[in-house]
């Protein structure tokens, strides 16, 4: 068993093939000249050895321009798998994607340090104080390792979710760059039974996190077989920079065999073109790059297309994740990664406004729409997030969810075919022959079968809009579902073997 | 045997099956009677009228009322098992005729001149006749003179007229005065409802209830039985 | 000079080309057999000449079955105009419409009966009296003759907005039966220069109307070739049946020559079948029931394939808008309407919600996106409107507008082309040879170029979500902008010739 | 003669032409000499470095911020602006040694260790420097000791530091931790900035002020200036 995914039968493209073939002709070119500058020793040492032509840049013993031909990329290119599997503690939110199916796996997105707690104060008419209104309010904070919990836990009930990305950064006192990465990976992991996929903090910590996920699994073979956590690593700085670190990591990752997204993020206007051609050559080269360096450092790594490309908003250059160009250039992504037949990690749902509202269900429900019907295999979809992915907020997560479910019901293929057709020509002559002419009675046999749509779900009963409270209704609800801890026995074996995880979150020792 | 068939008439109600043929709400009644066939089973053992509509089909459909309002079911399912009762109701008539009980009332129904929309009318139709009411049904396009003719003649309790153009609701009006006219306005409850119209507007022709639903009208009609 | 539309380039279909003619030939064989009730005996003499089979409805001397062979509907369909021109007062907001091209129209839509106020009350918070916000209330009551200028005058400079159809139903005390076409005519054509559809209340008025148009377009000829005023008619109902006053209205406007969108507005699980491939197969039939009717009465009569299908709701059996079903009908008959090449009228922006708020905002944007992708030619997008049509709310419709812009600026094509590359490939290159690797200084050149999509035009500027009341005030400034009346003379001749417009409707007699 | 190459220097701010070639807002000015033709001119005609300072660019770069407060410049109009006044200061830079004018003040920035992005540093960089100060870019992933090192020895009045990640903001602290071993705290202020930092979190390390955006920074170090 594996999760479904939403198969997109016919997949929202905006690029001709002629433009694909530029911008692929195009990235090709730029790989080759200007090139990428490398910051990382390892990665000059190992495109060197696989054709590259490497030069020192004059001054600087710390970097590198790297040329490389449009060979070395396309051989690459030949041993990146086609179907990348992530795998799950609970083997049922197992996910299989294929490069060359547009099936939409929805997946969290980001990490955030704001936590967005929401209350709903009463206030009183001015001038008519017998008129008393809830109002939502929403008050920031920083998120805590009970935050990233908390989240994971509603995460595990939201059914449109297939798999969960470290929303929340853990910023509590006693959390250290040196544990931070095994409290992450232990808090989501304990919460949520579907696929985990995070960043690493330090690359100190990848043994101990390897560790954790084996011991959970069952051992080195069953987490090759089931690879429940995977990584992303933003190695290539925008534009054309191979980072220092991230790419350390990277290699370190890829060495070990684990699912990796590779991920560029590129703001138009400022580290890419403004121009729509110059993003997408650029990214395209740069995600490449990436994926490159990690067939050569062990041919077959499962790698993701990782594309975050955002346009730049002309008011403070900031990242416009509301803009339309930020779906535009996703939409972009998803087809070119699908020219290439790798799975594409893309991004939906992002928004610039700060808070649940108008402007933010607007902003998110066009890229959430438009970027799923491009059918992008990993649709980091930002669930919760706001203010440009950084702040997270529990209540849009329960209201995207929702939304989820009726692009995947829009996306549902129709039913229309010669034996359907027969059954409905009977009805319709048989009703036309009534006097009343209703076809009520035919909605029975279907009202139950999930094949209507429900009405929206946080509809009220009333005129008033009472969104926000129902979701809120409903956030309590999933906040109370119980979820299936890691065993008394790993957890056990898990605080003694890997160092660092706060005492606070086995949840065996907090019964006591 | 006789508590079995009342307690499988009103299992039947909320599942909504009118016959054998009707699948209900889940399969683990399917191919077992319906309420026309449980009903034939009933008379045959001379249970009394009276038990089958008060334990069988009154509280059967209680119950549909009641998943209803708490969403369990919907609007089909509820015209399922109406229309189931009010099947039942039309094998009872000659038995309750014959002992003379009474029925909750009759009530009129029309669209009214100009309107030719008739879904929510004849929806008003089946869940009246499930609740246990003699619904006489006027069609669509019924003119002033048509409605005071059967108001005059059949006396009905209560009359609804329906209309869901702005154009026609005024219509609505011109039954009212020729009612008026006739002097029949007092011998009738009129209830209005549609998309057009509304509780500013009933008041303000005259009518005695606007009926925001279909539902509505079941329970205005259920509140002047009681209060009478 | 004529108005642009959005070019869909690729449109969105659901429906394969076997998926199409099924319905086709479905829609066939309904028309044969049921074939249509006819409660208009006009059209039954009509159809009758025309080869089909006409047989009298058992004991009743005011309805007629009639059975259509598929001969008459396809040489009907012939000659249906593959392009229709709909005039406008100001020639620059024509409409030229080709049936087989995906370029889309936004048209207001449909006749309310509430119009919807809004208001921003201050409420104080109970417990920190210091608190003070402003809640946006909304207000219903019955539309008058004075809220159909408004919105007329509003929707004049809603720049999205191709067409005026009258969305507000004017129930003054002083409109009768008799007087109500010239004055909803007179108040729409008097305050929006853009095209106007709207229905007929009475066919009486109908020379009195064509009339007011001849007196504003400049005579029979000019209107003619400008024909600023076109109708919509419902002529069936369903299922399958042909009303007798609105095919009369029907038959006399086909006799006219002016463009008339035909209209069908099945319900599926009421009035259509409750699966799709049913109220596809039947709403086509009636579609074309209804186009063929007009051909044969006048060939060449420029009709729109006028489709408004619905799904019930479950819980009341009233219009869903809301559903996503109703969207994937309307898309569905986008494609049907392609396949005979006759323009489209389609709807979207519906919803359930009964005033403008988070749902509302959800519900319509669906419809929005996904059906103005499909590429219709006239898109009835209820600007403005909520609850099922039934209401009117201004603010709403200036939303709606914003986020129109955004639909326009998504369906854009990419600017991808070899030109194009080659500037792009060469800012790369600079910008790579520089330190700071930035591309600010390439923006400028685009910045105000209309090339860039803006932010969310109703972003506030501090945390809260403040899109009501911008909306608001873009509202009001609308409403102060001056609109381009009828002249004078003109307005002297309409109001001497045209018997019934309420005295108050004459701006030149109210200055004095 | 003088007036009229004032007066062009200022209009080419405004419209962000650093020389001939750049367009600035629209086309009216193409072809004409930008901000660095008119700087010659002006230094061939005598014309004083404080008039072309005071009358010149900064009243240029006043009605640029004017035009961005009432968004209708935007941030890219800015920087061509700032960096066209950039430029004109390097080129008057040797005349006001000479004549011993001193600058606003001198300012280091730097990203923190272990963070490399710069697109907001170098912002900041180019207003500061448009803004009349003197700047000197440390660049990014930049270690503690070389930031103290650069303190001691050139005496900045004013040290910018940035971070994006949450991951490298604790380096901040280490920064201004450092500043304090080496007793150099209160010879500078000490701003912070980046997407990661806040307001509490300038408080908490101990910084004088957190700028949210590049604009921040300049209002920051003006108030200093207007408060020295």
């Amino acid at each position: 068993m594996a999760r479904q995914g939403i198969l997109v039968d016919r997949p929202y493209e905006r690029l001709t093939g002629e433009q694909v073939q530029l911008i692929h002709q195009s990235s090709m070119d730029i790989l080759r000249d200007p090139g990428l500058i490398s910051f990382n020793k390892e990665a000059v040492e190992v495109l060197d050895g696989h054709g590259a032509v490497i030069e020192s840049v004059a001054g600087d013993h710390r970097s590198w321009k790297v040329s490389l031909p449009e060979q070395v990329v396309v051989e690459a290119l030949k041993s990146a798998p086609r179907t990348v599997k992530l795998g799950a503690r609970n083997p049922d939110n197992t996910v299989v994607m294929h490069g060359d199916e547009p099936k939409v796996y929805l997946i969290t997105g980001s990490e955030t340090n704001i936590w967005l707690d929401v209350d709903f104060p009463t206030y009183v008419h001015k001038s008519d104080p017998a008129r008393e209104i809830k109002v939502p309010e929403f008050k920031p904070r920083r998120g805590t390792v009970e935050d990233l919990c908390q989240s994971a836990r509603v995460c595990e009930h939201l059914e449109m979710v297939d798999g969960f990305i470290r929303n929340v950064n853990i910023q509590d006192r006693d959390i250290t760059e040196q544990n931070k990465d095994v409290n992450k990976y232990f808090a989501s992991l304990n919460n949520n039974t579907k696929h985990f996929m995070s960043g690493l903090t330090s690359l100190d910590q990848l043994d101990n996190v390897v560790r954790m996920a084996e011991l959970i699994a069952g051992g080195e073979k069953a987490l090759e077989d089931n690879p429940i956590i995977s990584f992303i690593t933003c190695l290539v700085k925008s534009p054309l920079q191979l980072v220092q670190d991230t790419t350390d990591t990277f290699i370190a990752v890829c060495r070990r065999g684990l699912p990796v997204a590779v991920s560029s993020s590129p703001q138009a206007g400022t580290t890419a073109p403004i121009k729509e051609a110059g993003i997408m050559a650029q990214i395209n080269a740069e995600v490449l790059a990436g994926i490159t360096l990690g067939q050569l450092v062990k041919p077959g790594t499962p790698v993701l297309y990782g594309s975050v490309p955002v346009r730049a908003r002309m008011d403070t250059l900031n990242d416009s994740y509301g803009a339309i160009e930020t779906s535009q250039y996703n939409i972009d992504c998803v087809q070119m990664a699908r020219f290439y037949g790798i799975p594409n990690y893309s991004t939906s749902g992002v928004c610039d406004s700060k808070i649940p509202g108008q402007q933010s269900s607007v902003e998110r429900l066009f890229s959430d729409i438009v970027v799923a019907m491009a059918g992008p295999q990993y649709l980091h979809c930002a669930f919760g997030l706001l203010d440009c992915n950084s702040v997270f907020c529990l209540l849009q997560a329960v209201l995207d969810d929702a939304h989820f479910r009726m692009i995947e019901f829009l996306l549902r293929q129709p039913r229309i075919d010669q034996a359907e057709m027969e059954v409905v020509l009977k009805q319709i002559r048989t009703v036309a022959a009534t006097p009343q002419k209703l076809y009520i009675n035919y909605i029975r046999p279907v009202l139950r079968s999930g094949e209507l749509s429900g009405i929206y779900p946080f509809e009220g009963s009333g005129e008033a809009d009472q969104v926000f409270e129902l979701a809120h209704e409903r956030m309590q609800e999933l906040l109370a579902m119980p979820v299936e801890h890691i065993d008394r026995e790993t957890t056990a074996r898990i605080f003694e073997e890997v160092p660092g995880i706060l005492p606070r979150l086995n949840v065996y020792e907090r019964e006591n | 045997m006789s508590k079995d068939t009342i307690a499988a008439i009103k299992e039947n109600v909320i599942q909504g099956r009118k016959t054998q043929e009707d699948v209900g709400i889940d399969d683990t009644l399917a191919g077992t009677p319906g309420v026309m066939e449980l009903m034939e089973q009933a008379l045959e053992d001379n249970i009394s009228p009276q038990s089958i509509i008060t334990e069988g089909l009154t509280a059967g459909m209680e119950v549909v009322g009641e998943k209803f309002s708490s969403k369990e079911y919907f609007i089909p399912d509820m015209l399922a098992s109406a229309e189931a009762v009010g099947a039942a109701m039309d094998v009872l008539k000659p038995v309750l005729e014959k002992a003379k009980v009474e029925t909750k009332g009759r009530f009129a129904i029309a669209t009214v001149k100009g309107d030719i929309h008739d879904i929510g009318k004849n929806i008003v139709a089946i869940l009246l006749k499930g609740a246990g009411y003699e619904v006489h049904d006027l069609g669509i396009d019924v003119p002033a003179e048509k409605i005071v003719e059967f108001v005059r003649e059949e006396k009905p309790g209560y009359l609804g007229l329906s209309a869901l153009l702005t154009t026609t609701m005024t219509e609505m009006g011109v039954v009212i005065g020729a009612l008026k006219e006739s002097s029949l306005r007092n011998s009738v409850k009129v209830l209005i409802g549609g998309a057009a119209v509304s509780d500013e507007f009933a008041r303000e022709i005259g009518a005695d209830a606007y009926c925001a639903d279909a539902f509505s009208a079941v329970r205005a009609l259920d509140s002047y039985q009681k209060a009478s």
